[in-house]
């Protein structure tokens, strides 16, 4: 039944990721294009996770964390750019 | 005076030399220098380089006193002096050499001695003209000499002299026999001036007179003449030699003669009179019969006695009157009576007139000339051309003397009345005018004595005495001789209307057409490179990618099958929508790369999901270094962006489009098409070591770190210290770049955009101790499972970076207390150690080791020497990311230009 | 200041980093003192970036305080959910200005955090000065209720254990 | 699956191709980076592509070839430090050229 | 995949879970798909997609622990720092959108402007 | 086994970071460090040389054993080449520790870390290895070309940086067919692989040759793929500019070393026949293009940076004619070549300093000091540089147009270079005579002072490139013996893999 499950959550999970690439192909703004592909890391998350599961390896959470972290930080970087022209100062 | 001293003395070695030369065998002496290239320090002294020899110094020592004089109060005499003898060096050198390719050392030597003596007074435009003119006629002829030499010497096997005559059959009969001849003689006509690269000569004559009379009457202009006559036993005695050399001979012969007529620059005259002599003596080689080598050897030493004095008379008046021109300089008999007396015989010998040596010399030419047999048009066309010519040669002998001496008043003269040098001064003259004379008196006796030996050794064989009073009784030269003669002196008395007419031909200036050839060779070779070279980095990467896709479509057309053997595996819906995405992403890219920030989005997604690719496909540790090195590329990219244009105009017009389109495709269809036909290829990979020996010998399960750290720690040095540099060098180039005018621009004011939002300060602050645990423990665990130094270091690095982005450079960078240059050193220090440490105990750079101890309450755990190597990679990484993110970041705040940060 | 303080700057937060190093390795005593070294010395490194002293008072209400969150997040979803999918073109979305009573920055963010994990909200703008949140709501029906609201249910709490 | 993995590699590198021959230095960059995905997957891929067998061991009884991951890692490293020179000298090179235009001589860069 | 061994009920909860997470996430990124205005795109992802994570994290977190046959907690580690750092995105997405003058004139009442 | 054969990297690299870590350290300090241990490198050159004349040596990194480490292989070509970069690098750095160092920051770390790289490229027997160090020692030159700043050289670094890294893409692709077909990366081990491939797996083998060639290409300026380099080494400053001169050298090195070990151990059908069809033609347009650029360059920088590319013409189409002979002659070419270039891309400082106006810019016949020595200077340069004897440049390409004589094709060769030559020759007298001979004396108030130091390291550079014609016979030997080396790539293998392993077919543990 977990294969299934996993199955149907990868499918749902590809699902959303086409979702947020959509908007992030139209936008409009800069600023949907950026919650897009902040939404998209979130899911890819998801995507990590569920491999690890259907592969039965244990060994992608690092891989998860990260991607939050990084996820995190490159959302913060554009939207900072688009605030202030700049990401450091 | 000193500097007659070495002339002198090689003069006295040779007279020393001269019993020797009756005997068969020339004087050898060789020491090796390079026998890999055949060319060795040889010498070899036989009739031949002695006559020649005999020359050099003879004339040298005559033309040092001679400069004395000429060079008196002149700062530029010692200069005048030492260049003078380096080329009188390279002249022996020249005749003096057995190994040919060391001949060819000397010969180069005094194209390049004498560019420097041309260019002598170099403030002259005529004279730096002049000089590079017969540097690039003498050395590009040089050049040919090379080929010559070196085919001559592969041909016989040696470039020693005494083996290649001793080969003469083997070379004329040769396949490139005409090659190499053709070659040879072209540097032999070049140096020696023969039609049509004579065009230096005239216009070497802007060099001081010492050095026209010394070059260009009796030493440079012969080395051609005497190369050939040296190989003439060699290479001579065939119809190729007789055409080239004859027929050139004959056309040098009459254009100097004709041109020198016109002269009315005295040293003009003699520069084109001398060429017509060469051209005389270069057709007798071309003969080739002893008879004639004879005649054509006597009539160079003959030419070179009376030729110097004339030079020196030229340069006497020059020094004098401060003028070269004939048409103002007459009747300066009255003011130098002496150096006119000391005159007449040079000229006289000049003109060939009877009792003088040149009237012997051509005699001999005349009577060779009548015969010469071989090819049918000869037999009339040489002895009418040779009268001709002779004709001529009367005429401005003749002009010489009488529009310098006689012929009225001189005119606007721009030193006047004439400056005398001392009576000694005349001394070199009145030698050579005594020794040319003495020569037309018993021209049997020098013959005998001097020349002989020459003409044995250019044509190999003992021949009788040449017979002077045969010549005497000759008719046919003597009717010959006195033709041109009258024709000569009639010719000159009709000089008049003769320049009149001379007058009105168009002036070819030789240094014009040369300098319009070089501005136009250097004009189209600046247009075909910036042709080239345009400075479009677009059209390098498209040649680069065309000649790429070109080779090596071209290689695989012998490809049977692209598919191989190995079965496809399936599909797996997942990696069709992760690769869809993935090429989606990147067309995208394309798509929107007008618009900066766009496109920065969609390279996000492409390394996104070549993170999932890799953690698909079982490399957990390639997934958390992409993702980890993306988010870092990017954030990088966002920093530059600011300062770069948020869109660009569309540049590219549909050619364009269309010509890229077609490279793009081109490259990714070789790559698609390697990827598949090695995919579908068994695979037999040295792997299995790897995984067999990563848990025994290097103490770790995670194989990928175990190859990092250990197996291939070598590669991870270097790549650490890619890193390194990569770092030093952003902020080698970032520290003075200034951008002020952009602080001015980014004046934001809006009320939501504060430069520190509170809500990030304080998640940044949480995230920094949580983020650095984490690395820890991706850093500790990276020999066993994904994770390792490297990944630990971004992660510590985008943690500090948030911080930046959080807090602000200033603020971040006051809390870092470190300084990241330090830190690079620091971290490749580390791993350098770590790496050294193992020759302490005798094993190789690198050599890893780990333990297993077990400590009370702790229980067992694992020191490997990798992580210590680890920590380099670390601290490296931490070090390098935020340097150059501090850096970047830097450009826009603080003090500007000078701070340095990191 | 205290030794005590000046090696353990926030001594609840190196606890909790030294549990989060026992969570991600196993539970062992190698591990405890591990974890405890790298705590310190990590929480010493940071602390320059972290100058403010902890004020978290009570860190049990803390926790209760993070269930609650964790069953309104729960709850606010469905409800999310059920307006994106079946009310989209019903909503009437809009901003609204929440005045603070809190005053700790950190208190503010998890105030925010709450606010924007939390029905159909997302705090948008903090004026510092005017201490003032710009919330944007997905539906905004009753705004003063919303105010009453999050101040009685977060804001409160939040004061309490920050002893702000 | 093989067919699919050369024709994704050669669209990544046609993109980046046709990237790396625009005008302009970010372009370039974008192009350049994307040339780098396509080249490290293609070494990645040299070693095979097996899934859900990391090069761990004791973890999966087969395993991916651990070498080229090791390579791709180190290239990827060392794209990352070449991205990241590159892009700060462009960013020079755009200030001090007042263009970031790179095809040739722009007509309206200043000239010193 | 070896669940052959897992209890039926733990196997339910475990896909409950994964399905519930990967709808919540699905409904967030309709929403970011769907809705009109930037503002109102912004829920969607921040706490649908988020939650989405929360639970697929807490299945996978069960499942592994299940596993392993010890409790394993990165997951939870994941889910806390996205649940920290989801609510300070959203915030920074909304303030460069006010800034930009985004979903001015749209669907969002009260759009503040000074 | 020895130690010293790995110090080549690791002395420059321990210098580099040791000069990183005490960043603030003076400049006299930092120039003491580098000449130290460029110094020791010189000694290590020598120590290379010397030992390499013996046998094989080489050096198991990690103490793994080859194919599975990476091995360090010191023949008679790496050793050689060592000294010859250890030499150039020694000239550079004291010619740059007389100012230049200090135009920019962290000059004396970057040139470590560029002889590092060097080194390591010369030494390695292990092709992924290779690719390291040429990033390593690529980054490094980027960075040394843009030492300095200003607008020229950030055009030519973008330019130089982006189309290397096309480069880099194409080796990694070429790595990744011959990783994915062979499944080995050292190149001892894919020797023998590749010679017992079957005909189609050779076929797609050719064509990472060929990739590889590219790549060599790019780095050793050949024809379509060199227009980088005038402009970076023109912009570059003097003891940089005269640091690449041996860059070119590094790419031909690879080239060499690849097509003759890794491609050409199948005795009957080398693939790098193939590869030489191909090379032959393109490297003598180089070698003409070499030539027309010398006339038409603009500046005396820009003229040694076309010697640089003729003098890489010349070399690739010696060793595309694919003899030993021949290769021995352009071994011994590439030394003179390289000081010779150097001491162009110096003399053009030297020159530059000393004039009033114009720097080293051919149009322009500023007045300028010391025209006597600075004259001498460039004339004997020139003299060698063009080919006249009796120096370095007369004696190899003497000896490379001899020993090119027993291939078929040899008198192309030979057309191209003496024409090649006569250019030389006018581009050089028109540059000299313009310079020395034009101006007026140097009247300018302030006295420009010729320094010294700087005299004495172009004037030595240039003494060794006329040693090397006095000592041509010790030398020509050497080269002889280390071109056939190079055509017995199966006693590399052994050397490296131990004698079994050409049995086994590679992969002998
Ligand atoms: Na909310
Ligand atoms: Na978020």
């Amino acid at each position: 039944m977990i294969e299934w499950a996993v199955n149907l959550a990868i499918t749902l999970f590809a699902v959303s990721i086409l979702l947020n690439l959509y908007r992030l192909a139209i936008g409009p703004d800069i600023v949907d294009r950026i919650l897009a592909l902040d939404t998209l890391m979130i899911n890819s998350i998801a995507l990590i996770v569920l491999f690890d599961i259907r592969l039965s390896l244990g060994i992608l959470f690092e891989a998860a964390m990260l991607i939050a972290l990084m996820g995190f930080v490159g959302t913060v970087a554009m939207t900072k750019y688009l605030l202030r022209g700049d990401v450091i100062e | 005076m000193v500097a007659t001293l070495a002339p002198l003395a090689g003069l006295l070695l040779l007279a020393r030399h001269w019993p020797q030369l009756a005997a068969d065998d020339p004087l050898i002496a060789t020491v090796q220098w390079i026998p890999q290239l055949g060319l060795d320090l040889s010498f070899r002294l036989d009739g031949l380089s002695w006559l020649f020899a005999t020359l050099i110094t003879g004339i040298g020592c005559l033309i040092i006193l001679y400069a004395r004089y000429y060079f008196e109060g002149k700062a530029s005499a010692p200069r005048f002096f030492i260049l003078i003898q380096l080329f009188m060096t390279a002249m022996l050198g020249i005749v003096l050499s057995e190994n040919l390719l060391f001949m060819l050392v000397f010969w180069e030597m005094t194209s390049l001695v004498s560019f420097l003596l041309i260019g002598f007074n170099w403030s002259n435009r005529g004279a730096r003209r002049g000089a590079r003119l017969s540097l690039v006629i003498t050395g590009g002829g040089g050049l040919a000499l090379l080929a010559g030499i070196l085919l001559l010497g592969n041909m016989a096997g040696s470039f020693q002299l005494t083996e290649i005559l001793a080969q003469s059959d083997t070379l004329t009969n040769h396949r490139l026999y005409p090659l190499m001849l053709s070659l040879v003689l072209l540097g032999a006509f070049t140096k020696s001036a023969q039609a049509p690269f004579h065009l230096w000569l005239p216009h070497a004559m802007a060099a001081p007179t010492p050095v026209s009379a010394y070059l260009h009457s009796a030493t440079m202009v012969k080395a051609g003449l005497f190369l050939m006559a040296r190989l003439h036993p060699a290479l001579g005695d065939t119809e190729l030699w007789f055409a080239l050399i004859t027929v050139t001979g004959m056309i040098t012969l009459m254009v100097g003669a004709f041109v020198a007529m016109f002269m009315h620059d005295i040293k003009g005259l003699l520069a084109y009179s001398t060429i017509s002599h060469l051209g005389l003596i270069t057709l007798l080689i071309g003969m080739g019969s002893e008879m004639a080598m004879a005649a054509a050897l006597f009539h160079l030493v003959c030419h070179a006695l009376f030729k110097a004095p004339l030079f020196m008379m030229a340069g006497y008046v020059d020094q004098a009157t401060g003028s070269r021109d004939m048409q103002l300089i007459n009747g300066l008999w009255r003011w130098m009576p002496a150096l006119m007396l000391v005159t007449i015989v040079p000229a006289a010998a000049m003109a060939g007139l009877p009792l003088m040596s040149g009237y012997l010399s051509k005699k001999m030419l005349f009577s060779e000339s009548l015969l010469v047999t071989a090819p049918h048009w000869a037999n009339v066309v040489i002895p009418v051309w040779v009268t001709v010519a002779g004709l001529f040669s009367v005429a401005y002998s003749v002009r010489i003397f009488h529009n310098v001496f006689f012929n009225g008043k001189p005119r606007d003269l721009p030193i006047w009345p004439p400056k005398k040098k001392p009576a000694m001064a005349l001394m070199p003259l009145l030698v050579l005018a005594g020794l040319s004379l003495l020569v037309g008196l018993m021209p049997q006796a020098i013959y005998d004595h001097l020349v002989h030996y020459a003409v044995m050794a250019t044509t190999a064989s003992h021949l009788p005495l040449y017979d002077f009073s045969a010549l005497a009784d000759a008719h046919t030269p003597a009717m010959m001789s006195l033709l041109a003669m009258l024709a000569g002196l009639a010719v000159y008395a009709a000089r008049k209307p003769l320049f009149a007419i001379h007058a009105r031909l168009p002036d070819v200036d030789a240094k014009d057409i040369f300098e319009t050839v070089m501005q136009r060779t250097i004009r189209f070779s600046q247009t075909l490179v910036y042709q080239l070279e345009n400075g479009s980095l677009q059209r390098y990467l498209a040649l680069i990618l065309l000649t790429t896709v070109a080779l090596v479509a071209w290689s695989l057309t012998g490809l049977e099958q692209w598919r191989g053997p190995v079965p496809l595996s399936d599909l797996d819906p997942l990696v069709v929508f992760g690769i869809s995405i993935l090429c989606l992403s990147a067309v995208g890219v394309v798509l929107f790369h007008r618009y900066r920030l766009p496109a920065l989005l969609l390279l996000s997604v492409t390394g996104l999901f070549v993170t999932l690719i890799f953690a698909w496909f079982s490399a957990p540790d390639l997934a958390l270094t992409q993702l980890s090195v993306e988010v870092m590329a990017v954030v990088i990219m966002m920093l530059a962006l600011s300062f770069l244009p948020q869109t660009s105009p569309r540049e590219s017009r549909l050619p364009r489009v269309l010509r890229d389109l077609f490279v793009a495709v081109a490259a990714g269809s070789g790559v698609a098409a390697f990827t598949y036909a090695v995919l579908t290829r068994p695979s037999n990979s040295i792997s299995d070591f790897f995984l067999t020996n990563s848990v025994p010998g290097g103490g770790g399960s995670n194989v990928v770190n175990v190859i990092l750290v250990d197996f291939r720690g070598f590669d991870t040095l270097g790549e650490i210290t890619v890193l390194g540099i990569a770092a030093v060098a952003v902020f080698a180039f970032t520290r003075n770049l200034n951008l002020k005018h952009r602080v001015a621009e980014s004046g934001h004011s809006h009320w939501v955009a504060e430069p520190h939002p509170v809500f990030l300060q304080v998640v940044a602050h949480m995230a920094l101790p949580i983020a650095l645990l984490v690395s820890a423990y991706i850093f500790l665990r990276g020999h066993n499972m994904p994770g390792g130094g490297f990944i630990a270091g971004l992660v510590t690095a985008v943690a500090l970076t948030l911080q930046y982005m959080a807090g602000g450079l200033a603020w971040a960078h006051e809390r870092m207390r470190t300084q990241f240059r330090s830190l690079i050193g620091a971290g490749l220090l580390m791993a350098l150690l770590t790496g050294m440490a193992s020759w302490v105990f005798g094993y190789p750079f690198l050599t890893s080791t780990f333990a297993h101890l077990d400590w009370p309450l702790i229980g067992e755990f694992e020191l490997a020497s990798a992580l210590m190597f680890d920590l380099g990679v670390y601290t490296t990484v931490v070090g390098a990311t935020l340097l150059i993110l501090a850096n970047l970041g830097k450009l826009m705040t603080i003090a500007g230009p000078g701070k340095e940060i990191g | 200041m205290t030794w005590l303080q000046r090696w353990l700057p926030h001594p609840l937060f190196t606890g909790f980093l030294v549990l989060l190093w026992l969570l991600m390795n196993q539970f062992s005593f190698a591990h405890l003192l591990l974890g405890s070294v790298l705590a310190v010395v990590i929480s010493l490194v940071t602390q320059p970036f972290w100058p403010e002293r902890s004020r978290v008072k009570y860190p049990g209400k803390l926790l209760v305080y993070l269930g609650r969150l964790l069953l309104d997040i729960l709850k606010s979803n469905l409800v999310v959910a059920r307006r994106i999918l079946f009310q989209s073109d019903d909503l009437k979305p809009g901003f609204f200005t929440y005045p603070l009573s809190l005053t700790d920055d950190f208190a503010v963010t998890m105030l925010a955090s709450t606010i924007s994990l939390t029905p159909g909200t997302v705090s948008a703008h903090y004026d510092r000065e005017g201490r003032t949140l710009l919330i944007h709501c997905l539906h905004l029906d009753d705004e003063e209720a919303l105010i009453q609201d999050i101040h009685r249910r977060y804001e409160l709490p939040l004061q309490e254990i920050f002893d702000d | 699956m093989e067919l699919m993995i050369s024709v994704a590699l050669g669209i990544l590198t046609t993109c980046g191709v046709f990237l790396i021959l625009r005008a302009r230095t970010f372009s370039v960059v974008l192009g350049l980076t994307l040339l780098s995905h396509a080249v490290n997957l293609f070494l990645f891929s040299m070693g095979r592509l097996t899934t859900g067998a990391p090069a761990i061991v004791g973890l999966t009884p087969d395993s991916a070839d651990p070498l080229p991951q090791a390579l791709v890692l180190t290239a990827i490293v060392i794209s990352f430090a070449m991205t990241a020179f590159v892009v700060v000298l462009s960013l020079k090179a755009a200030v001090e050229l007042r263009s970031d235009h790179v095809d040739g001589e722009n007509p309206n860069e200043d000239r010193p | 995949m070896t669940v052959s061994t897992m209890p039926f009920l733990l196997e339910l909860v475990v896909s409950l879970f994964l399905i519930a997470g990967a709808l919540f996430a699905l409904i967030g990124s309709i929403g970011l798909a769907r809705l009109r205005d930037f503002f109102m795109r912004l829920h969607g992802p921040t706490k649908a997609s988020t939650l989405g994570l929360g639970c697929l994290l807490v299945g996978s977190l069960l499942y592994f622990s299940f596993q392993r046959g010890t409790v394993s907690v990165h997951e939870a580690i994941v889910t806390v720092f996205l649940f920290a750092t989801a609510p300070v995105s959203a915030h920074m997405m909304a303030k460069a959108a006010l800034f930009r003058g985004v979903g001015k004139g749209g669907p969002s009442r009260n759009y503040p402007d000074r | 086994m020895t130690h010293l054969m790995i110090l080549p990297v690791v002395i420059p690299m321990l210098a580099a970071a040791w000069l990183l870590l005490n960043h603030r350290a003076s400049i006299g300090r930092q120039r003491v460090w580098s000449i130290l241990s460029t110094s020791l490198l010189v000694a290590l050159g020598v120590w290379a040389v010397t030992a390499a004349q013996a046998d094989y040596h080489t050096y198991w990194l990690g103490n793994w054993q080859p194919p599975f480490g990476i091995v360090l292989v010191l023949d008679r070509l790496s050793a050689m080449m060592l000294l010859l970069a250890a030499l150039l690098a020694l000239f550079c750095v004291l010619y740059a520790s007389r100012g230049s160092d200090r135009e920019g920051s962290h000059f004396h770390a970057l040139f470590q870390f560029q002889l590092m790289g060097i080194n390591g490229a010369f030494l390695t027997g292990d092709l992924f290895n290779l690719f390291v160090f040429f990033e390593i020692l690529l980054l490094a030159s980027y960075a040394l070309l843009l030492h300095g700043g200003g607008r020229a050289r950030s055009r030519a670094g973008l330019h130089y940086v982006i189309i290397n890294l096309l480069g880099s893409a194409l080796f990694l692709l070429a790595l990744g067919i011959l990783y994915g077909l062979t499944g080995t990366l050292n190149m001892a081990d894919l020797a023998v692989r590749i010679a017992a491939a079957n005909p189609d797996d050779q076929t797609l083998l050719k064509g990472a040759a060929l990739l590889l060639m590219v790549v060599f290409g790019i780095k050793a300026a050949i024809l379509p793929l060199l227009f980088w380099l005038p402009r970076a080494y023109s912009a570059a400053s003097a003891p940089v500019a005269a640091l690449f001169a041996i860059m070119t050298k590094v790419g031909f090195y690879a080239m060499v070393r690849v097509l003759l070990i890794v491609f050409g151990l199948d005795s009957a059908q080398p693939l790098n026949a193939d590869v030489f069809l191909w090379l032959w033609p393109l490297a003598l347009v180089t070698l003409g293009l070499g030539a027309i650029g010398i006339l038409g360059a603009a500046s005396l920088r820009t003229m040694a940076a076309y010697m640089v590319i003729l003098s890489s013409g010349l070399l690739m189409a010696s060793f595309a004619m694919a003899e030993a002979t021949v290769l021995a002659a352009s071994l011994f070419y590439l030394l003179h070549s390289t000081c010779l270039a150097a001491v162009f891309f110096l003399l053009a400082d030297l020159i530059g300093r000393q004039r009033a106006e114009g720097y080293d810019l051919l149009s322009v016949t500023a007045p300028l000091t010391n025209r006597w020595l600075l004259g001498t200077l460039f004339l004997v340069a020139a003299a060698s540089m063009a080919g006249l004897p009796p120096f370095s440049g007369f004696i190899s390409k003497a000896w490379l147009l001899q020993n090119a004589v027993s291939h078929p094709k040899y008198l192309w060769l030979w057309g191209i270079t003496l024409v090649a030559g006569l250019f030389m020759i006018a581009a050089l007298s028109r540059a000299g005579s313009g310079w020395f001979w034009k101006p007026e004396p140097y009247t300018g108030r302030q006295r420009r002072r010729l320094d010294p130091a700087r005299v004495a390291t172009v004037s030595v550079l240039i003494g060794i490139s006329a040693a090397l014609a006095l000592f041509a016979a010790p030398v020509m030997d050497y080269m002889s013996a280390t071109a056939g080396q190079l055509y017995q790539p199966s006693a590399y293998v052994e050397a490296v893999l131990g004698e079994s392993a050409m049995a086994n077919g590679g992969h002998n543990p």
